[in-house]
């Protein structure tokens, strides 16, 4: 049984005095216990509205959810918000983007640890903040004594993240939900944190959905790829066969515009043309058409289904046939 | 820098609670007292026999020498007596603390006899010897500080010991009961400036005892001494209670041996509040049993209201004052007079006077000795003024009109519109008028009374004591810098010699024939009108008589329940 | 820390003398002034020269600056003209008296202005947070003395509910300790005379407080609102907070910061609204002063110190503003 | 621009579908950022009903000759007939507010008021603006010495709180004229201007722009004038309009205190409420009513405006 499945997911934005805009557009996918998921897609297909829905962390105001998202076959979305805040933190843990904003400036870190496990574990005070000095110490900060009465500011990026880290994890959740979590960092950090959420996931049984527009982040541990366009998948497959054979003209656009080490020299560097701005409404057609290089006459006209649970595309790559 | 522990922190946060707590504490507190205090603040109303009068300003101090304002005299006229009085509600003399006077031919020696058996505050006896330490006192003032704050004296009797225009000789004590007072020459000030609250007669002792002639200058300003703060001793009905100047409220106990009549209520107040919108607030609230000075606008509401509008029969004068040196036109009598008819004083008096004012044809009211019945009267008339102005050659004429700010006066209580009136009917007779305002203290006595910058300006005068030369005397008896200086000469030795004359009836005389000149022959300023200030008290204070000098004497108020 | 202090302070004695030799000089080039406020109407050309004389106007300007400066630094401010006593007695009796008020005022503002700042964010854009906005305009445009004055004219003239103006009822204000009523009543046990001070300082204060008031409740909203779509009040929501958790100790502690300042900065306009509002109220304070010495008078002696005061209570407000402000947020404290 | 080299192999109908719907999004999506804010100041009510207000008040003052019945410093025999100190006729024909308290016409004189309030709010506002932007200027541009100088410069003027510094500049220019109170209120916003222009410039001298402008070797006051100073007179244009209101009320206030300005014959709102409208409550209560009404809706028009205005170009607001 899935750990979680979410199920023709949609949000709805809608602002005083605007157009209605469809951000997450009948998303469905699966996490098996223990699996990683990758959500990829360029800025502003849609993924980190996904995850933020899933944790019902939207607004409440001007925007409309609808669909599933089971957890273990309980549907978030219908859960009274008191029930759901029981479920944040304890079930399912969340790291953000940008690790300095998302830790409270004015709050030590010690306590900001602490407190999510005096909600969901009645610690007391003294023991809460002991237990946090342990976490610090599993995700790699130094010197976790000093740090617990440190403010935000006063760590690294690296720091900070790995902070987020401990508090997501606290309280030991099945699933964990990263969105972007090395964007905002060097490089090098990027590695380290990386490595870090793996062996972290992978000791503790710990389900991970990773969101991120770097193939190369998915490369590196996704099991599971749902490629993200305007809304919808439009892509699903496993790593490798992701990598070695990607069938929709997308995919294959984000894969070929990575620089490779063993690409020939002076090979221009493929781009995928225009930008996310310019794509018309799946309702129309295929969104990706004004862009893809694949387009035919079939692609405009209707919306194009997900064939096999797998594919959304009139005119994929074809495969490759082995010579 | 260390950073914050967490246990800090929480220090931190409890603090800010507690702090919330006594916030919303306080809030609620205040809106309850609001509740169960209104009876209590009630009661404070008529509480026994203390009467409340509202004052409109500070007193400087209670040493009757070193003040001249009505403010500080009110207390001051409570606390101690004149040799020579008025009867109330009059500007007539008759007798304080001496019972009768006499003045020698001469016009320069004045015998008093003294009261018997009155004792000032301090329980020493008032005696001939008391009251020449007085005049001794005042003549051998030292010190510029001192002296300079002893406007009236200065006023009166010329000057100190040593200076060659001082009036005062000396003064003997024939015996216990009577006192001899020698002039250098006549003055036709007296007897009534010995009336004047300035020279209350005060206890020599208390006066020995807490060093009164001990003026200090510090600063910009004068401390005074202790006497004059806090013992001031005289012998009048009530006594020194005390003076809070956090709340602006002088207390007077009631002196059970006055040798007059007693005070009849056991204490009185004299709170100072110096809005006149607020005091009548505080009248109607019942925090307050009498306010001075009501705002013009408010007399004809509190009088229906059921509250005793008292008026204070008139003693002052509001005047428009010609400078004659800036502009030649004006030294032409033909254009004074222009100006004279140009001023609808009638509709003034009808739109913007306080209630029985009236229009004043002369430069004193009619109490006063030497008041002419028969002076020109200048009735409105924009074209006599016209015709005037062109046969002066006069016309297209431009003035500066300057008039005071920041200042309200019994005589002049809204200065602004008083100008904006004249100098409309100004413009209306074809003048033209350039209006120059100047705070009172910040400019306009400067340029009018020390410089004459202006043309024409807006003062006026409140009489100190029954005398002709203590209205037209001052304004007109000497060279002044405010009406264009050495300019008629004949005006001031027509004066002079009025202010002069021993002989009443001759006085009497010489005085209307110079009323009538000044109409007529001189003009150096129009008579605008006469104002009677008021007094307002509620229902149930009885017996106080209003004064013509707001000379008023508390001992006969009484409140009725 | 410290050297924050310290710089502050000696900012400030820069500034102070500055503005004292600016005023002393702009004073002494006015006409009318002390000889004219001393002298009543009935001033003759004698006394008029005597009292140049005695105050030292005769000597040239330098060496009365002199003589100032040598005062001030002494403490001696001079005396007032209007009623002789030292400036120092002067001030020092009505400081308490605009504390009072002020303190009041602040009290009010903050503790009705954070809690209806607060509620308007929580419940934007509906009734209560339209109707809250809408007043705090109008609290904002109003004339306060005008406010004072109808607040006057409706509660104290036809129903006695509060007292028209002063401090405390006639006669009872005979227990002067500390020259603050309410609390002198309460030590000398005296709790009439403590209450009745509190009922003359509600409309006082209530009408002190308009501004600041709707000045803070803007603020706080503002604040509440910009800190609640924060990514870590987000983070607060995913570790699964329970909500009053997520807003005492995330979205209140920062959402305060710009509030504290702007109460500094409010304490400016408190000294300025309380020279409106003690005139309407006849309140025997610092503003009933500062009006008195100049209408009243030209009373510089006394203009020159409050000024000097004005300025020295104006830049230590805002230091310890800045200082609390070190307090709660711990990234000014390490800078 | 859009992928037509894409889709250019599509039949005509479907390919100019396509550029239709691509054309619709994104003319949707990215916008100036000055037309994207009047875009919300439009659809912001609190925006439109501010302005409302302060056209219909420009519109009276300029107009105020045309729109009022007569000339408001004349005084009229029949007002005058049964005026007396403590009674101020109401309404009469020719005269629907009746008189003021010198029996002149109110309701003239309320016309006219909002042309000498606009005059002295408009005044104190430009002298406090140009002067503080002067100030901020230099100071930003500057720096150093002059910064440092300029800044201890404000911090005296920012000691004494606004209202009290009118006061004691009034009191100080001993001669008091309508002058004294304009400049007095336009004083008190120099240093607020000042900071505000210094603030915004240092934070530009930084910015990307400005160092691009720098790195191509434009003159420095060239720098200053294109590309600092533009940027910075938004928040300058939103202050001026919060200032107008602040202006207004203070020149009220020191009316009330009996320092403001002495002419009574200027009809002028504050004059008209800090003086006659306080003095003659009880007689005639309008005299305060309607030039206190006014005042209170000017100031609130302009806050709601500036407020608006400063919401509008708010980045956080887009999107």
């Amino acid at each position: 049984m899935a750990l979680l499945d979410v199920r023709d997911l949609s949000v709805v934005f809608q602002r005083r005095g605007t157009r209605p805009v469809t951000a997450v557009d009948g998303v469905s996918f699966t996490v098996e216990p223990g699996q990683t998921v990758g959500l990829v897609g360029e800025s502003g297909c849609g993924k980190s509205v996904t995850s933020l829905a899933i944790m019902g962390l939207l607004p409440r105001r001007g925007n409309t959810v609808a669909g599933e998202v089971l957890f273990e076959n309980t549907d978030l979305l219908k859960l009274r918000p008191a029930e759901l805040r029981d479920r944040r933190g304890r079930d399912i843990g969340m790291i953000f983007q940008d690790p300095l904003s998302s830790l409270n400036p004015v709050i030590p870190l010690g306590l900001q640890v602490a407190e999510v496990l005096e909600r969901h574990q009645g610690r007391t005070r003294r023991e809460a903040l002991r237990e946090a000095r342990g976490l610090l110490d599993a995700v790699g900060i130094p010197d976790p004594e000093r740090r617990l009465k440190e403010f935000p500011h006063q760590l690294s990026g690296g720091m900070r993240q790995r902070a987020l880290i401990a508090i997501a994890l606290a309280c030991k959740p099945r699933l964990l939900i990263a969105d972007e979590p090395t964007t905002a960092l060097d490089v090098t950090i990027q590695a380290q944190i990386l490595t870090l959420l793996k062996e972290l996931v992978d000791n503790s049984g710990t389900a991970l959905v990773m969101i991120t527009h770097d193939l190369g982040v998915v490369a590196g541990l996704c099991d599971t790829v749902n490629v993200l366009y305007a809304g919808k998948v439009v892509e699903r497959a496993g790593r490798h066969h992701l990598f070695a054979e990607p069938r929709h003209p997308y995919t294959d656009g984000l894969l070929q515009s990575v620089p490779r080490l063993d690409a020939d020299r002076g090979g221009r560097l493929h781009q995928i043309r225009g930008s996310v701005s310019d794509n018309i409404p799946w309702s129309e057609g295929c969104a990706f058409a004004p862009r893809c290089d694949r387009v035919i006459d079939d692609c405009i006209g209707e919306t194009v289904p997900l064939l096999g649970g797998a594919l959304r595309c009139t005119n994929p790559v074809p495969k490759e046939v082995p010579v | 820098m260390n950073t914050m522990r967490a246990s800090e922190m929480q220090a931190g946060r409890r603090r800010a609670v507690i702090a919330a707590g006594v916030v919303a504490a306080l809030s609620i507190g205040m809106v309850g007292c609001a509740k169960s205090d209104r009876d209590s603040g009630n009661e404070g109303k008529a509480a026994g026999g203390t009467f409340i009068f509202a004052g409109a300003g500070d007193p400087k101090n209670f040493d009757p020498i070193f003040n001249d304002d009505g403010e500080s005299f009110r207390p001051i006229r409570q606390l101690y007596d004149t040799l020579v009085t008025h009867k109330p509600g009059t500007a007539e003399l008759t007798g304080g603390l001496a019972e009768s006077w006499s003045n020698d031919p001469t016009g320069k020696v004045w015998t008093f006899k003294l009261r018997q058996g009155v004792k000032f505050h301090d329980g020493t006896a008032l005696d001939a010897t008391a009251v020449c330490a007085n005049f001794d006192r005042w003549y051998n003032m030292k010190g510029e500080a001192a002296q300079s704050q002893m406007i009236y004296y200065t006023d009166v009797f010329g000057g100190f010991a040593g200076s060659p225009d001082a009036v005062y000789d000396n003064c003997m004590a024939q015996d216990a009961g009577t006192a001899v007072v020698t002039m250098k020459k006549y003055k036709g000030a007296f007897p009534g400036a010995f009336a004047l609250t300035a020279f209350s007669i005060a206890s020599p002792a208390a006066m020995k005892q807490y060093g009164s002639d001990t003026v200090t200058q510090n600063g910009d300003s004068f401390s005074y001494s202790a006497f004059a703060n806090e013992h001031p001793t005289g012998t009048g009905a009530f006594t020194f209670g005390g003076w809070n100047k956090a709340t602006g409220e002088i207390t007077l106990n009631k002196n059970p041996d006055y040798w007059g009549d007693k005070a009849k209520v056991d204490k009185m107040i004299i709170k100072v509040i110096k809005d006149e919108n607020t005091r009548k607030q505080e009248l109607r609230a019942g925090t307050v049993q009498a306010i001075d000075f009501p705002a013009p606008a408010d007399r004809k509401a509190l009088a229906n209201e059921g509250y005793k509008v008292l008026d204070r029969p008139a003693f002052n004068i509001l005047y428009l004052g010609i400078n004659q040196k800036n502009n030649p036109k004006l030294k032409d009598l033909r254009v004074r007079q222009a100006i004279a008819y140009a001023l609808n004083r009638a509709q003034l008096v009808q739109t913007k006077g306080p209630g029985g004012s009236a229009v004043a044809d002369q430069f004193l009211p009619n109490t006063v000795l030497g008041y002419a019945p028969d002076v020109q009267k200048y009735e409105y008339s924009v074209d006599k003024a016209k015709q005037l102005l062109s046969e002066a050659g006069a016309t297209g004429l431009t003035l500066n009109f300057y008039y005071p700010t920041e200042v309200s006066r019994p005589y002049m209580p809204n200065p602004q519109e008083i100008f904006t009136v004249l100098a409309n009917d100004l413009q209306a007779a074809g003048i033209k008028v350039n209006g120059v305002p100047r705070p009172w203290n910040g400019g306009f006595k400067d340029d009018v009374q020390q410089f004459g910058k202006q043309d024409l300006h807006i003062l006026g005068w409140t009489g100190d004591y029954n005398d002709p030369g203590n209205f037209v005397g001052t304004f007109f008896g000497r060279p002044k810098v405010e009406f264009g200086d050495q300019s008629m000469a004949d005006m001031f030795t027509a004066i002079g010699k009025a202010d002069a004359t021993v002989d009443q009836a001759a006085k009497k005389a010489a005085f209307e024939q110079v009323n009538r000149d000044l109409a007529t022959k001189w003009l150096p300023a129009v008579p605008i009108w006469h104002a009677p200030p008021a007094v307002v008290t509620t229902k149930n204070v009885e017996g106080l008589v209003p004064s013509p000098l707001t000379a008023e004497q508390f001992n006969t108020v009484s409140l009725t329940k | 820390m410290v050297r924050v202090i310290l710089r502050r302070l000696i900012q400030l004695i820069a500034t102070v003398i500055a503005l004292m030799t600016l005023v002393f000089f702009w004073l002494r080039s006015l006409p009318g002034g002390p000889v004219d406020a001393l002298l009543g109407e009935r001033a003759t050309p004698q006394t008029r020269e005597l009292l140049t004389r005695a105050l030292g106007y005769d000597q040239p300007i330098w060496v009365q600056y002199g003589r100032f400066l040598k005062n001030v630094v002494t403490g001696n401010f001079g005396n007032s003209i209007r009623t002789g006593e030292p400036v120092t007695e002067v001030i020092s009796r009505a400081f308490p008296a605009t504390i009072e008020l002020a303190v009041a005022a602040i009290i009010i503002a903050i503790g009705l202005g954070i809690p209806l700042g607060y509620l308007a964010a929580r419940h934007r854009g509906r009734l209560l947070d339209n109707a809250t906005i809408i007043v705090t305009l109008v609290g904002i445009s109003i004339p306060i003395f005008f406010l004072g004055y109808l607040l006057k004219d409706w509660l104290t003239q036809d129903i006695h509910l509060f007292p028209p103006s002063g401090r405390i009822t006639t006669g009872l204000g005979n227990t002067d300790v500390t020259g603050f009523f309410v609390l002198d009543g309460l030590l000398t046990r005296e709790l009439d005379a403590s209450a009745d001070a509190l009922w003359h300082l509600v409309l006082p204060a209530f009408t002190l407080a308009t501004i600041p008031l709707a000045i803070i409740i803007r603020i706080t909203r503002a604040s509440v609102l910009d800190v609640l779509d924060e990514d870590y009040i987000r983070t607060a929501d995913a570790k699964g907070l329970r909500n009053a958790t997520v807003r005492k100790r995330h979205v209140l502690r920062n959402a305060l910061l710009p509030v504290v300042t702007t109460i500094g900065l409010q304490t400016g306009a408190l000294l300025a609204g309380a020279v409106l509002t003690e005139k309407v109220y006849n309140w025997g304070g610092l503003g009933t002063l500062i009006t008195d010495s100049i209408s009243g008078g030209r009373d510089y002696p006394v203009l020159q110190a409050l000024i000097l005061l004005a300025a020295v209570v104006f830049i230590v407000v805002n230091l310890a503003v800045d200082l609390s402000y070190a307090f709660i947020d711990p990234r000014v404290r390490v800078k | 621009m859009s992928g037509s080299g894409g889709i250019a192999t599509l039949a005509d109908h479907k390919r100019r579908r396509v550029e239709e719907l691509i054309a619709r999004t994104s003319e949707a999506g990215g916008v100036s950022l000055i037309r994207d804010a009047g875009r919300r100041l439009l659809r912001n009510p609190t925006a439109v009903v501010g302005a409302a207000i302060i056209l219909l008040f420009l519109v009276i003052a300029i107009f105020a000759p045309l729109v009022a019945p007569h000339d408001p410093v004349q005084r009229f025999p029949e007002l005058t007939r049964d005026l007396t100190v403590d009674h101020i006729p109401g309404a009469t024909a020719g005269h629907p507010l009746g008189s003021d308290p010198l029996g002149r016409d109110f309701a003239s004189r309320m016309i006219y008021g909002a042309r000498q309030t606009l005059f002295v709010g408009v005044l104190a506002t430009l002298i406090g603006l140009l002067l503080g932007v002067l100030l901020g200027v230099i100071a930003g541009a500057v720096g150093g010495r002059v910064d440092m100088v300029v800044m201890r410069l404000t911090d005296v003027m920012l000691a004494l709180p606004s209202l009290l510094l009118a006061i004691t500049l009034v009191a100080l220019a001993s001669r008091s004229t309508q002058w004294t109170v304009i400049i007095a209120v336009a004083v008190v916003n120099v240093p607020i201007f000042a900071r505000l222009l210094r603030g915004s410039m240092l934070a530009q001298r930084e910015s990307d722009h400005v160092l691009a402008a720098r790195a191509l070797g434009v003159k420095r006051h060239d720098i200053v004038l294109r590309h600092m100073l533009p940027n910075s007179l938004t928040a300058v244009i939103v202050q001026a309009t919060l200032t107008f209101a602040v202006a207004i009320l203070d020149a009220a206030a020191l009316s009330f205190l009996g320092l403001g300005d002495p002419d009574i014959n200027r009809a002028e709102w504050g004059l008209m409420l800090g003086v006659d409208g306080v003095r003659y409550f009880e007689v005639r209560p309008e005299l305060a009513y309607f030039p206190a009404l006014a005042i209170i809706l000017v100031a609130l028009g302009f806050t709601l405006l500036g407020e608006s205005i400063r919401e509008a170009l708010d980045p956080k607001n887009r999107r």
